[in-house]
């Protein structure tokens, strides 16, 4: 399948003064077309630094960026500005995290969704815009007469909805969701999810979903990148990483939502709070909260390696299969 | 925070970490060096007020026949029409504006405190009454309102000019206060004290008012640039008593003998200067205030780091 | 599921609150709600936002009053809980935990301020700094140790979790009978929820407090809950022990929010589409059952007539027509 | 109540507000200056004018409050203000109806482009942020605004007027060219016109450059600006229509707020260039005691502000949608 988006070796250091905060560090995926990847993390893991950096909009003076970002065949970084301008919403648009602050509040969705069409000059003639904003909008499952409402006068389920429609209104073929349902009733969210669903398979557009919420991933996703710190700790098909998560972290993560179903065994949850990243522990990032800590995790950082043709996870409890074949590790538990 | 977002989705954590290193207002504003600019300024002349008999002494408004004397070696702003020295007139001078800049601004600030956060506190009618009378109150215009009661009052005097521009320069900061107040009062901590058993004045001392120190510092501070403008030019007009020296006094004399006709442009600058001086700095303390509550603001060098605050949020 | 013979602490008896909008409407928050809490239990109250939920803490914290009907702690009604000394006393033994940790804490007083102000007020120590023992073992029994490092810590330094296990400890310092808690984990991290879950269940079991927990999580309602109460639009409309309800939701409404949690068994699994419409594309509301418009089996009746209760199971009842009585279930 | 209805209500009050001051002042300040004034006027002027000046001044002791605050009112409704002691024995009323013009075009087109430039200014350095010209703007801004109006006049005069010749040094139009909708008096007018006018932009615009750029910035920083630009919106649209349009809001109430004080300063400004407007008569009116003179003054400013309020508060409703619909 062709690829849409390649993130390689990304790297984000925000700079503060003598302060350097590394919010993203050596981040590598793929997203092809039609493809549905998550990332999947809490809060302070850097996911929102990592979706600001993919689409270009951090400024280069508060943030040192290196690696690459290839976006349906460009390299961003040679690309002029009036080109990613243009690309911008066309190869990939944002569903924003919170419908609530990313609609003008002074603009009907009428004339938003206008603005976004003006500025791709793609319209000949008003009727045929008139045309589009209704068919977009009946798509995502709102009567083309709310166009003329404005952010406030919308539930927070039509916002959100309202910001799908501004997201495809173009056609994209990569549309990233950062936390697309994150404060909506639960019967609302479950609508809008359907909808997201409907819609990628409808239209094939690719995904790049962003969230906390692992349950709602492994629901949703093909492949899921875990982000630890700024890390990338696990990545894989999203089935597997739910059935077989190797990660501490990605296991803590699981077990972490009681479920609707079967016994009711005691949650464990996650000892500990996700670390300041401009203060991380030596060694793996993880290593202060992991229940199965080992030496060599106080002061090595562990590196993302493959562990099966589709997996890779960051650490020490799984040795690379390049250098060590044991599988057990040489390194005596201390806790 | 909004009452959609259920889960501090993005790099908040490591925002709260950064902004809050920002909460030690204190040490925040001994370090800002725009706010001590400004602090030292506002100082030397308060200063300048107070040790006016040692650094300056004898009679400012002595009579002389050395008229019109551009500055020299001895006369080092010049002198007045009557052969006041200008150098003298101006230290004085500090004195009655600082006076009444300071304890009208204070009493304005007062009353603020009491119609706005009182108002909004109790709610209801009184709110609903406090509020009308400080929306018309803003409407207003002061300082016409203030010429006439001044006019009345043949010359006010001191203690009257006070009352005056007290009278009409609270309700800009009772509406400021009061919105903080109503914010505040809707915030959960405030109401975890109210649950915990805090009666209002315990809830008021210990939870309100802490945290709207700095606007008030920061209204008190509006407040004072605003008496010193309105008593400078109340006296200006002549509306004060003429007699006294200050700054408005300085500017009154010298425009009734024609000063700058005359081209005694020495007569009429320092006093501006100094006014500009002070109501800079009380700006400069202001702004740096203000830097520290809200940091998108800053200006300058540091604005980097503001920058990657903003971008985390 | 912790039976008790006490008396309930709480009552609510067919308690309704209604607001006034600008526009001269009347908003009915809270309609006809009756519930009890029985001493040591965890009553979950599950509904989304606009469903009432947060007005029945309010009543039962006393900062609203009733339009209709009767709130009582230990059979004696708020409504004539007056003086300054009989409020006092209430707060002593009902407490409140809120949702957002990061606004209910004072950014500006100590963790060790937070926590010991409550014991001073209700005089359950001198001074705080001579509560300080009392105020050091509470901050270990929530899990922030070592508890002198946390003392004088302000909010800002801390996590959220650790926050919220602050929160905790200020509602459990004045050792109430009761605790409201609105959302307590819906604003952390999710690899934090489980530890402050765990806390509740604990302060339950060492120190016998009951709480009221209020959620639109059904799963966390179910973990934590002896029984859940479902609340849609002011109404309860369904009633029973948590597991019961969980695996056997009667009411349509009950169904809807179990279907809706996201489930991971499911992945890849085609789904029918339920459209969902809004809530505020919704018609305005008659006499009849607040869900009649959402509601796939609603019938004539339901528009005009609000269901009553009917017991499906011993303790499990829903207000619905579609409901079949207990007595049918045994016979069938 | 819709907000338009509202904010009506709210200026009725204040009006009625403004005028109820306005007859309670001269009955509750000290002294007796009415009766000062009346000695001084006893003689001059015909019996009914006498009586008017009575109830305005309440010294008609033998009617009540309540009468006198009817007479009052309907004196007020024929635009009655009583007789100036000052340009005796004209007509208070014909002696502003003189002024009104002057100070309208200078303060109302002063405060207008002084708002519009620095509103443009401060959008311009907020988009520009941490620029050489925004680090060089605020502290200009900050240090032209902390210097009273009159002073800034003063300065003005002696170096453009005094030293250079570059402009008149006081009045509004030349005393060989009375003013008439001729090319050579308009011209002469607006040359006049100058000087005052620069005085007031200089020394308020500081003021609406801060502003705009306080409202300016966080609102950069919101999540709208951030997707607009993820959509490819051009820079300068999501500076004017996204950013600023947002911005502008909250600065529209400061403007109304700041009306009062700017009006202020402009009469100062008018004080100085002996300008014929409302605020030289005020001066005039203080410096003579001209007390019937001075109350019709108080009340055609105030009433002039609300109606500047007024105004503002119309086009917010206009630029806000949230202004009407919300509303309740």
């Amino acid at each position: 399948m062709k690829e849409i988006l390649g993130v390689e070796h990304l790297s984000v250091t925000y700079t503060d003064g003598n302060r350097r905060i590394p919010a993203v560090n050596d981040v590598s995926f793929t997203v092809d077309e039609g493809e549905i990847i998550a990332i999947a993390g809490e809060s302070g893991c850097g996911k929102s630094t990592l979706i600001t950096a993919i689409l270009q909009l951090l400024s280069p003076d508060i943030a040192d960026i290196t690696g690459s970002i290839r976006l349906n065949g460009q390299d961003l970084a040679s690309v002029d500005p009036e080109l990613l301008r243009r690309m911008r919403w066309t190869d990939i648009s944002l569903v924003p995290q919170s419908a609530m602050n990313a609609l003008n509040p002074i603009m009907s969705i009428e004339e938003q969704m206008k603005r976004i069409m003006a500025a791709h000059g793609t319209m000949p003639t008003t009727r045929d815009l008139d045309k589009r904003i209704d068919e977009t909008l009946v798509m995502v499952n709102i009567q083309p007469r709310y166009k003329k409402l404005y952010p406030f006068e919308l539930s927070g389920g039509m916002r959100q909805r309202v910001a799908i429609a501004l997201a495809l209104m173009l056609h994209p073929k990569l549309v990233v969701m950062d936390e697309p349902t994150t404060g909506l009733d639960v019967i609302v969210q479950r609508g809008i999810l359907m909808e997201i669903r409907r819609l990628q398979k409808e239209l094939g557009f690719a995904v790049c979903l962003v969230s906390h919420d692992m349950s709602l991933l492994i629901e949703l996703a093909h492949t899921i990148y875990v982000m630890y710190a700024g890390r990338v700790i696990e990545s894989g098909p999203s089935r597997e990483i739910y059935r077989t998560p190797k990660h501490p972290y990605t296991q803590g993560l699981i077990a972490c939502f009681p479920p609707l179903q079967g016994s009711r065994k005691v949650l464990e949850g996650i000892p500990g709070s996700p670390p300041d990243l401009g203060q991380l522990p030596p060694g793996c990032a993880f290593q202060p909260r992991c229940t199965q800590c080992l030496d060599i995790c106080l002061a090595e950082i562990p590196v993302l390696e493959k562990v099966s043709s589709s997996r890779a996870v960051a650490c020490h409890l799984y040795p690379s299969q390049l250098t060590s074949n044991t599988g057990e590790s040489t390194y005596d538990r201390i806790s | 925070m909004t009452e959609t977002t259920d889960i501090p989705g993005n790099d908040l954590e490591l925002l709260r970490t950064m902004r809050s290193r920002n909460n030690q207002s204190w040490h925040a504003f001994i370090r800002n060096r725009t706010g001590m600019t400004g602090m030292l300024i506002f100082l030397l002349f308060v200063a300048l007020a107070i040790l006016a008999p040692w650094i300056a002494p004898g009679n400012p408004s002595a009579i002389t026949m050395n008229i019109l004397i551009p500055p020299n070696s001895h006369y080092l702003l010049g002198t007045t029409a009557e052969g006041q020295s200008v150098l003298m007139q101006t230290i004085w001078g500090t004195r009655s504006t600082l006076l009444v800049g300071l304890s009208a601004g204070a009493l304005a600030t007062l009353l603020s405190i009491i119609i706005g956060v009182g108002g909004a506190y109790s709610g209801g009618l009184v709110d609903d009454v406090a509020t009308l009378f400080s929306n018309i109150f803003i409407v207003i215009p002061g300082i016409p309102l203030m010429i006439v009661l001044t006019t009345y009052l043949h010359h006010a005097g001191v203690g009257a000019m006070i009352l005056v521009i007290a009278f009409t320069g609270w309700p800009f900061g009772a509406r400021v206060l009061r919105s903080q107040t109503l914010s505040l009062r809707s915030r959960d901590f405030v109401r975890a004290a109210r649950l915990s058993g805090e009666g209002t004045w315990g809830v008021v001392r210990r939870e309100l008012f802490p945290n709207m120190l700095s606007l008030i510092i920061a209204n008190l501070l509006g407040t004072i640039m605003y008496a010193i403008g309105a008593e400078v030019s109340l006296q200006f007009l002549g509306l004060g008593n003429i007699n006294t020296v200050s700054w408005g006094t300085m500017l009154y004399w010298a425009s009734n003998y024609q000063a700058l006709l005359n081209g005694a442009w020495w007569w009429i600058i320092p006093p501006g200067v100094c006014i500009g001086l002070i109501g800079g700095a009380l700006a400069l303390v202001n702004r740096s205030i203000d830097e520290i509550s809200n940091p998108q603001l800053a200006m300058s060098g540091r604005s980097k780091k503001r920058r990657l605050r903003r971008k985390l949020a | 599921m912790t039976e008790s013979h006490d008396a309930p602490i709480l009552s609510l008896e067919h308690v309704s609150k209604t607001f006034h909008s600008g526009k001269g409407t009347l908003i009915h928050a809270v309609r006809d709600v009756s519930l009890v809490i029985n001493p040591r239990e965890i009553v979950c109250l599950v509904g989304e936002s606009g469903s009432g939920k947060s007005t029945t803490a309010n009543l039962i914290m006393g900062t609203e009053t009733p339009t209709q009907g009767v709130v009582s702690y230990r059979g004696q009604n708020l409504a004539q809980i007056r003086t300054r000394s009989a409020i006092l006393d209430y707060r002593r033994h009902v407490q409140m935990i809120f949702q957002d940790p990061y606004g209910s804490l004072n950014s500006l007083h100590t963790v060790g301020y937070t926590v010991g102000r409550p014991m001073q007020i209700h005089h359950l120590v001198p001074s705080i700094n001579r509560g300080a023992d009392q105020i050091l073992r509470l901050l270990r029994q929530v899990g922030l140790t070592p508890p002198s490092e946390y003392y004088y810590k302000l909010p800002y330094q801390l996590s959220g979790g650790q926050r919220q296990r602050v929160a905790i400890a200020r509602a459990l310092a004045v050792q109430p009978d009761l605790v409201v808690a609105d959302e307590p984990v819906s604003m952390l991290d999710v690899s934090l929820r489980a530890g402050i879950l765990q806390l509740i269940l604990e302060a339950r079991e060492s120190a016998g407090v009951a709480f009221l927990y209020i959620t639109h999580d059904l799963a966390s309602a179910r973990y934590i809950g002896d029984r859940i109460l479902v609340m849609y639009k002011g109404r309860l409309c369904e009633e029973g022990p948590a597991e019961e309800v969980i695996a056997h939701p009667h009411h349509p409404y009950t169904q809807a929010l179990v279907e809706a949690v996201p489930n991971p068994e499911r992945m890849g699994q085609p789904e029918e589409i339920i459209v969902t419409p809004d809530l505020n594309e919704t018609k305005v509301l008659g006499s009849g059952c607040p869900y009649y418009p959402l509601c796939p089996v609603a019938t004539a009746q339901c528009q005009d007539t609000m269901p009553e209760w009917t017991f499906v199971q011993d303790q499990h009842q829903v207000r619905c027509f579609n409901a079949a009585p207990l007595s049918m279930h045994h016979t069938s | 109540m819709t907000y338009l209805r509202r904010r009506l209500l709210f200026y009725l009050i204040a009006f009625w507000a403004s005028i109820t001051l306005n007859f309670l002042i001269p009955r509750l300040m000290p002294g007796n200056a009415a009766e000062d004034l009346m000695m001084r006027m006893h003689g001059k002027v015909s019996p009914y004018a006498l009586k008017a000046l009575e109830s305005e001044f309440g010294l008609a002791q033998h009617t009540s409050l309540l009468t006198q605050y009817g007479q009052y009112l309907v004196a007020l409704a024929h635009g009655n203000f009583g007789v100036s002691i000052t340009y005796f024995p004209t007509p208070v009323i014909v002696v502003i109806e003189q002024a009104l013009p002057w100070t309208l075009g200078l303060i109302g087109v002063a405060t207008v482009i002084s708002f519009a430039l620095g509103t443009l200014i401060g959008i311009w350095v907020a988009w520009h942020r941490a620029s050489r010209w925004d680090r060089f703007t605020v502290p200009a801004a900050m240090f032209t605004s902390a210097f009273p109006y009159f002073w800034l006049a003063l300065i003005f005069l002696y170096v453009f007027g005094f030293l250079f010749h570059w402009f008149p040094l006081a009045q509004a139009y030349s005393s060989s060219l009375p003013p008439a909708l001729t090319v050579p008096s308009i011209i002469d007018i607006v040359y006049h016109a100058i000087l005052p006018a620069f005085t007031i932009v200089i020394a308020s615009l500081g003021g609406w450059i801060l502003s705009m750029r306080n409202n300016m910035i966080p609102s950069l920083q919101e999540d709208y600006i951030q997707l607009a630009r993820a959509a490819g919106i051009k820079d300068r649209i999501i500076m004017y229509q996204y950013a600023a349009r947002n911005a502008l809001l909250p600065n529209l109430t400061g403007f109304a707020m700041a009306l009062g004080f700017i009006v202020a300063g402009a009469i100062l400004t008018e004080i100085v260039f002996s300008y014929p407007g409302l605020g030289f008569l005020l001066f005039q009116a203080a410096s003579n005691q001209d007390y019937p003179l001075l109350q019709a003054l108080l009340l055609i400013i105030s009433v002039a502000v609300l109606l500047a309020n007024l105004i503002v508060d119309l086009l917010y409703g206009r630029l806000d949608p949230r202004a009407n619909r919300s509303g309740g």
